[in-house]
């Protein structure tokens, strides 16, 4: 048994979201059921993901590779839990404590049991989708999970019967679905010139015939990034953004901003870098493009965020900024940026997460969306506030928090490169966050509070909310085995160049 | 070592008590910070004895690739102890200052907290250590500065926020610089970049200056400093003398022995234009701090002006220099704090804020009025006070270093420092007094006046002995030349 | 220059895919109606599919299906087909979806005009829990 | 040019796709929008019928009438003129 499951983990990891998902519908009538099955399906997705992490760290076998149906590649299909999969897996395991806390307070905010569990539906397929990104090493692949992974961002959405999310969902869909023609259309061209599905052969045969088609390889690349760059909210791609995560139930808004932006910027990570490969990027100068764009990109994302007086869309045009930093480390082309920009993806899905879920949780006491309504929450929501505190010191970037250890490779990465501008993007960047994140946490705390009583949220809620602050305390004290794969993956990544 | 470490988490654990207790227990708190502070400042004077008997204590940590560590070292040991004793009697003088505001839970348990955060900035061995600390000092002052809750001080305290978060995260840049560069970041194991001369290294040294500049209120940093003084007057002292001023020109006298050495530091432009930046900083600020009307503002300009005279001494690069500069930042660390409580103490007791309704203030309030009239010799430079020391090693080392109109600047600073602060002392005892009903008496005002006057008298014990802090002194410019 | 132009012609499947994957996204993108949005999305994701079948194509090769052909016959590549099967169902689930969105819009703001929409927009969500449940 | 009879076939096919869809985008009455769409969507399983995968000839059309049908039944329940 034992040996049957470990031998067929990667896909484990993948189905077990899924099949928990498909057996959800029937049983909506018992909620409390329909809860626990659907934090099982997560645990055991994290449980495999643990398990995979550390056969791959422990070189038992790195990469771990799975052919579907047992076809090897190029024929068949196969599933790589190479340092970056697994990492990318690991972080999928933010999905636990935001289900966690999407446990007490979903029915209030997308009403009876039965829209209850389509949320736990196509949540679990989300994060079946995301762990199915981490694994993959098929192009087409790729493709069928970003769609299954944006129509199901998509239904999260639109999950609270309110009139704006359904028109949010309705622009992320068609701007979403834009970008997935693109990333089909330079899929296609891919496989055009090189035949190969599979990202390895296809990689191999690239860098063998992009001299005689450097026109075909540029329009792939234009596409890909391009496409990628819609889903994941790139800077000037990211107009569909503050509506959608900003108007989610906050469990979705948590997860979006945490971790669906995440799963398109691994996916965009390994086809330039798995598939194109340095010398190519290099050649076209896509990495200075990334890199302006991630610039500038965090510049103005928190400006933006600094202008929004509603809290969740402050929080949603930050993960705009943030995202800067991820793309701005993707075009450092050095192994210190790419892994710094590897961490800062994990630090800043758990931040995120938590901040989100803090908003959330001070929403659904309060009934306030701004920033200056939420004075004095802090004495009343101690625990609440306090995880929103760990969170926005966390991406403020001081030391002691993980977003500390991001920006330090970050700046030495942007150093190795010889540029200085990133760096000062980098700092500008915290600085801003810093205007944007404290007055929060100044009102909260340092404000008077009104009279009303504003109780802290369940236990769930509670425990989850600890969990996901203690993630971004231990991950900034003792990033040990995570900035260890980190810097591997960012190493295999960029080993033939 | 067992000393090092429960000097440091003293504060956070008296902190965290303050902060668990109920607002109400008022005397049980008072006993808390009394308690851990004191527990603080000894285990700071352990530290030092074991250090200056050439003990090293090391306690280094991993923090995600980085080396995270406390190795006090003669310089460090200098500054811990300055902040260690005089936090200890702002607390005492807060204890009568605070009694009956609001808020008081708070203040103490940050002010606890920053107490440790100002002792890690003082015994870090790495400046990965001391970024962590400057960042965490930063924060824990913020509600010391915005204790008001006023619109104005909200206002000051996010000017404070933004300038000093900024400064760090130019600091950051630097230290990932010099991170990239030396390839090491310890203090101890002589200057970090000795190994050579780079081009870069100005700019290297000016984010240096720039980052830890807006902390030591450098010329066009400053803005934040005056602004902060709607604190309360026991921070206002911390502020200005002990803790964050002091944060950043400790900083910088790091970066001048420890990141770049002194032979380095020669050879680069921008040290040499350095001092006469400072220079401007002392001049500008006090001839600023004569026309202030409102008392702590003067004090404030004050602050900006006297901070400089710290690094212009350690840009001398003279050992002279620097044992001008270490005499100078113990000296007028105890006077200024002592300065700051008699303008706390007249501004409780009569509610005159600004300089022109002092007249009479003299006649009540007699020993406050002294002990002001002391320190202002003290901030002139005269004999018998320990500022007069290091005004003195000051000019000989900016001689010696081949910077002699520097030394004309210090005089001349005297000069304007007498302007600025005899008046006010002769109008205070010379004019009528229309509330003469105000004393002196009370557990309160004595709680204020007894740190006040022992400040005064240590003042005084340092001018007229000097031998007293001669061998601190001594220790820092032999372990750095 | 006739060189070129052989060149482009004899590829036209692909010339016509990247018009049709242009006209799609003009449509998606500048035109107000939703449901024209969706049109144009349905023609965007065609002409990928397009572009990929024409990838697989053969001129004269025939289907491998069995039975059918000898065994001289060239058979063309049936993978793209095969994936962009994948595709249309990929593209029917998003248009129900999208349909789904855009009656629940008319029900909220009764117009399926963006520009109208946006107008709207104020006086519909004065109260954000609505239509809650 | 090595133009096949096919070949023709296939231009005029796609000549027409290219005409239905620029139709699409002009023409105001929504429902009509949706009926050249059903054409559209004939002239897309032609041409996949020419290019030798019957297959998707199958699955385009069965999606085609499904995607018109609904889509006409989503415009009868809102609004024809598109406002």
């Amino acid at each position: 048994m034992t040996t049957l499951i470990r031998a067929n983990l990667p896909v484990l990891v993948v189905i077990a979201p899924l099949f928990v998902a498909f057996i959800l519908p029937p049983l909506a009538r018992r909620i409390r059921l329909v809860e626990a099955l659907a934090l099982l399906g997560a645990v055991l997705g994290l449980g495999g993901a643990g398990y995979l992490a550390s056969i791959v760290l422990t070189q038992q076998e790195n990469p771990f590779i799975y052919q579907l149906g047992g076809w090897p590649a190029p024929w068949g299909i196969e599933l790589v839990a190479g340092s970056l999969g697994v990492f990318f897996l690991l972080v999928v395991g933010v999905s636990v404590p935001v289900l966690l806390f999407a446990q007490g307070n979903l029915a209030a905010e997308v009403g009876g049991a039965e829209r209850v569990t389509r949320f736990y539906v196509l949540y679990l397929l989300l994060v079946g989708a995301m762990a199915g990104m981490a694994v993959t090493n098929d192009m087409f692949n790729v493709y069928v999970l970003v769609e299954v992974a944006t129509l199901s961002c998509c239904g999260l959405v639109s999950a609270r019967r309110y009139p704006r999310a359904a028109e949010a969902a309705f622009t992320y869909l068609i701007l979403a679905t834009l970008g997935s023609a693109l990333v089909l259309g330079g899929i296609g061209l891919i496989y055009l010139i090189t035949g190969h599905l599979n990202m390895g052969f296809a990689a191999q045969e690239l860098s063998r015939v992009w001299l005689a088609r450097p026109h075909v390889v540029l329009m792939a690349v234009s596409l890909i990034v391009v496409g990628f760059g819609v889903k994941a909210a790139l800077f000037p791609l990211h107009v569909w953004l503050p509506d959608a995560h900003s108007t989610a139930p906050s469990p979705a808004s948590a997860i979006l901003s945490g971790l669906a932006v995440k799963g398109y910027l691994i996916c965009l990570v390994k086809f330039l870098y798995g598939v194109f490969g340095p010398t190519l990027l290099q050649e076209f100068a896509v990495h200075r493009i990334l890199t302006l764009l991630g610039g500038v990109g965090i510049i103005t994302g928190s400006i933006l965020a600094l202008t929004q007086e509603e809290l969740k869309r402050r929080l949603a045009y930050s993960t705009v900024a943030q995202v800067g930093y991820l793309i701005l480390g993707f075009g450092l082309l050095n192994v210190t940026g790419l892994a710094g920009a590897l961490f800062y993806l994990a630090s800043h899905a758990v931040i995120k997460a938590t901040l989100f879920l803090a908003a959330g949780a001070m929403l659904a006491a309060t009934g306030k969306r701004n920033v200056r309504d939420l004075a004095g929450v802090g004495r009343k929501m101690p625990i609440t506030m306090a995880a929103f505190t760990i969170g926005s010191l966390g991406l403020i970037g001081l030391p002691l928090f993980s977003g500390f250890i991001g920006k330090w490779y970050l700046l030495l990465g942007s150093w190795e490169a010889g540029l200085i501008l990133p760096a000062v993007a980098i700092l500008a960047g915290s600085v801003l966050c810093a205007a944007y994140l404290l007055p929060v946490i100044r009102a909260a705390y340092f404000a008077p509070a009104p009279e009303e009583d504003w109780p802290d949220p369940g236990r769930p809620q509670k425990l989850a909310l600890l969990l996901l602050a203690a993630a971004v305390v231990i991950l900034g004290v003792r990033p040990g085995p995570f900035l260890e794969l980190a810097q591997k993956a960012a190493a295999e990544l960029l080993a033939f160049y | 070592m067992l000393a090092l470490v429960f000097a440091l988490s003293s504060g956070i654990i008296g902190g965290l008590l303050v902060a668990a207790l109920p607002a109400a227990r008022t005397r049980l708190r008072n006993m808390v910070v009394l308690f851990f502070t004191g527990s603080g400042m000894i285990c700071s004077w352990l530290v030092a004895r074991q250090v200056w008997a050439g003990e090293r204590l090391r306690f280094a940590g991993q923090l995600g690739g980085l080396t995270f560590c406390l190795d006090p070292d003669p310089l460090g040991i200098v500054f811990g102890l300055i902040a260690a004793t005089l936090w200890f009697f702002t607390v005492v003088y807060s204890l009568g200052y605070m009694a009956g505001k609001a808020h008081q839970r708070t203040y103490y348990a940050f002010l606890l907290v920053a107490f440790s955060a100002t002792l890690g900035v003082a015994f870090s061995g790495n400046l990965v250590a001391l970024y962590l600390f400057y960042e965490l000092l930063t924060l824990t002052t913020y509600p010391l500065v915005i204790q008001e809750r006023s619109p104005e001080a909200m206002q000051a305290g996010t000017k404070y926020l933004l300038y000093n978060l900024a400064g760090a995260a130019v600091l950051l840049l630097a230290i990932v610089l010099t991170a990239a560069w030396g390839g090491r970041l310890d203090f101890v194991g002589g200057p970090i970049l000795a190994a050579g001369l780079k081009t870069g290294l100005n700019w290297l040294l000016f984010l240096f200056t720039v980052g830890f500049g807006v902390k030591a209120a450098l010329l066009p940093l400053h803005r934040w400093l005056p602004a902060a003084m709607v604190a309360p007057t026991p921070v206002s002292a911390l502020l200005h003398a002990v803790a964050v001023v002091y944060a950043g020109v400790y900083g910088l006298l790091r970066v001048v022995y420890s990141v770049f050495g002194t032979t380095l530091l020669g050879e680069l432009g921008f040290a040499a234009l350095i001092p006469w930046v400072a220079a401007g900083t002392v001049l500008v600020g006090i001839i600023v701090a004569t026309q202030q009307d409102i008392l702590k503002r003067r004090l404030a300009y004050q602050t900006i002006s006297h901070l400089s005279y710290i690094l212009l001494g350690a840009f001398t690069l003279h050992p002279w220099g620097l044992a001008g500069a270490v005499l100078q930042m113990i000296g007028y660390a105890v006077l200024k704090t002592a300065f700051f409580f008699c303008a706390g103490i007249i501004a409780e007791q009569t509610g005159v804020t600004r300089v022109s309704q002092m007249g009479g203030v003299g006649r009540s309030l007699p020993k406050t009025m002294v002990a002001f009239a002391v320190v202002t010799l003290g901030m002139i430079g005269m004999l018998p006070l320990g500022t007069f020391w290091g005004k003195f090693y000051l000019m000989k080392g900016s001689v010696a270093g081949g910077k002699w109109p520097l030394a004309l600047v210090l005089i001349g600073s005297g000069i304007i420092n007498a302007v600025c602060f005899i008046p006010v002392v002769v109008r205070a005892f010379r004019d009528e007094n229309k509330r003469l009903s105000i004393t002196e008496r009370g557990v309160r005002v004595t709680l204020m006046l007894v740190p006040t006057m022992l400040l005064v008298v240590v003042g005084l014990g340092m001018g007229l002995f000097p031998g007293m802090v001669w061998p601190a002194v001594q220790a820092v410019v032999d372990w750095f030349f | 220059m006739s060189g070129l132009l052989t060149k482009v012609l004899i590829n036209y499947p692909y010339l016509v895919a990247v018009l049709l994957f242009t006209i799609g996204t003009f449509t998606v993108l500048t035109h107000p109606n939703l449901f024209k949005k969706l049109l144009g999305i349905n023609i965007m994701e065609s002409a990928i599919f397009l572009m990929f079948v024409a990838s697989g194509n053969i001129r004269g090769g025939v289907a491998p299906i069995r039975g059918t052909t000898n065994a001289e016959a060239v058979y063309i590549n049936p993978l793209p087909s095969a994936l962009m099967l994948t595709g249309i169902v990929v593209s029917v689930s998003v248009t129900a979806f999208a349909l789904a969105l855009i009656m629940r819009l008319y029900k909220a703001y009764g117009t399926t005009d963006l520009r109208r929409i946006a107008a709207r927009r104020k006086e519909v969500i004065s109260d954000d829990h609505l239509d809650q449940g | 040019m090595p133009y096949t009879a096919l070949d023709y076939w296939n231009m005029v096919l796609m000549l027409i796709l290219v005409v239905t869809a620029l139709a699409m985008y002009f023409i105001k009455d929504l429902l009509h929008a949706v009926i050249v769409f059903g054409a559209y969507s004939l002239m897309m399983a032609l041409i996949w019928l020419q290019m030798n995968s019957p297959d998707l000839a199958i699955t385009e059309a069965a999606a085609g009438i499904g995607m018109t049908v609904l889509m006409m039944a989503v415009i009868f329940r809102t609004s024809r003129k598109g406002e």
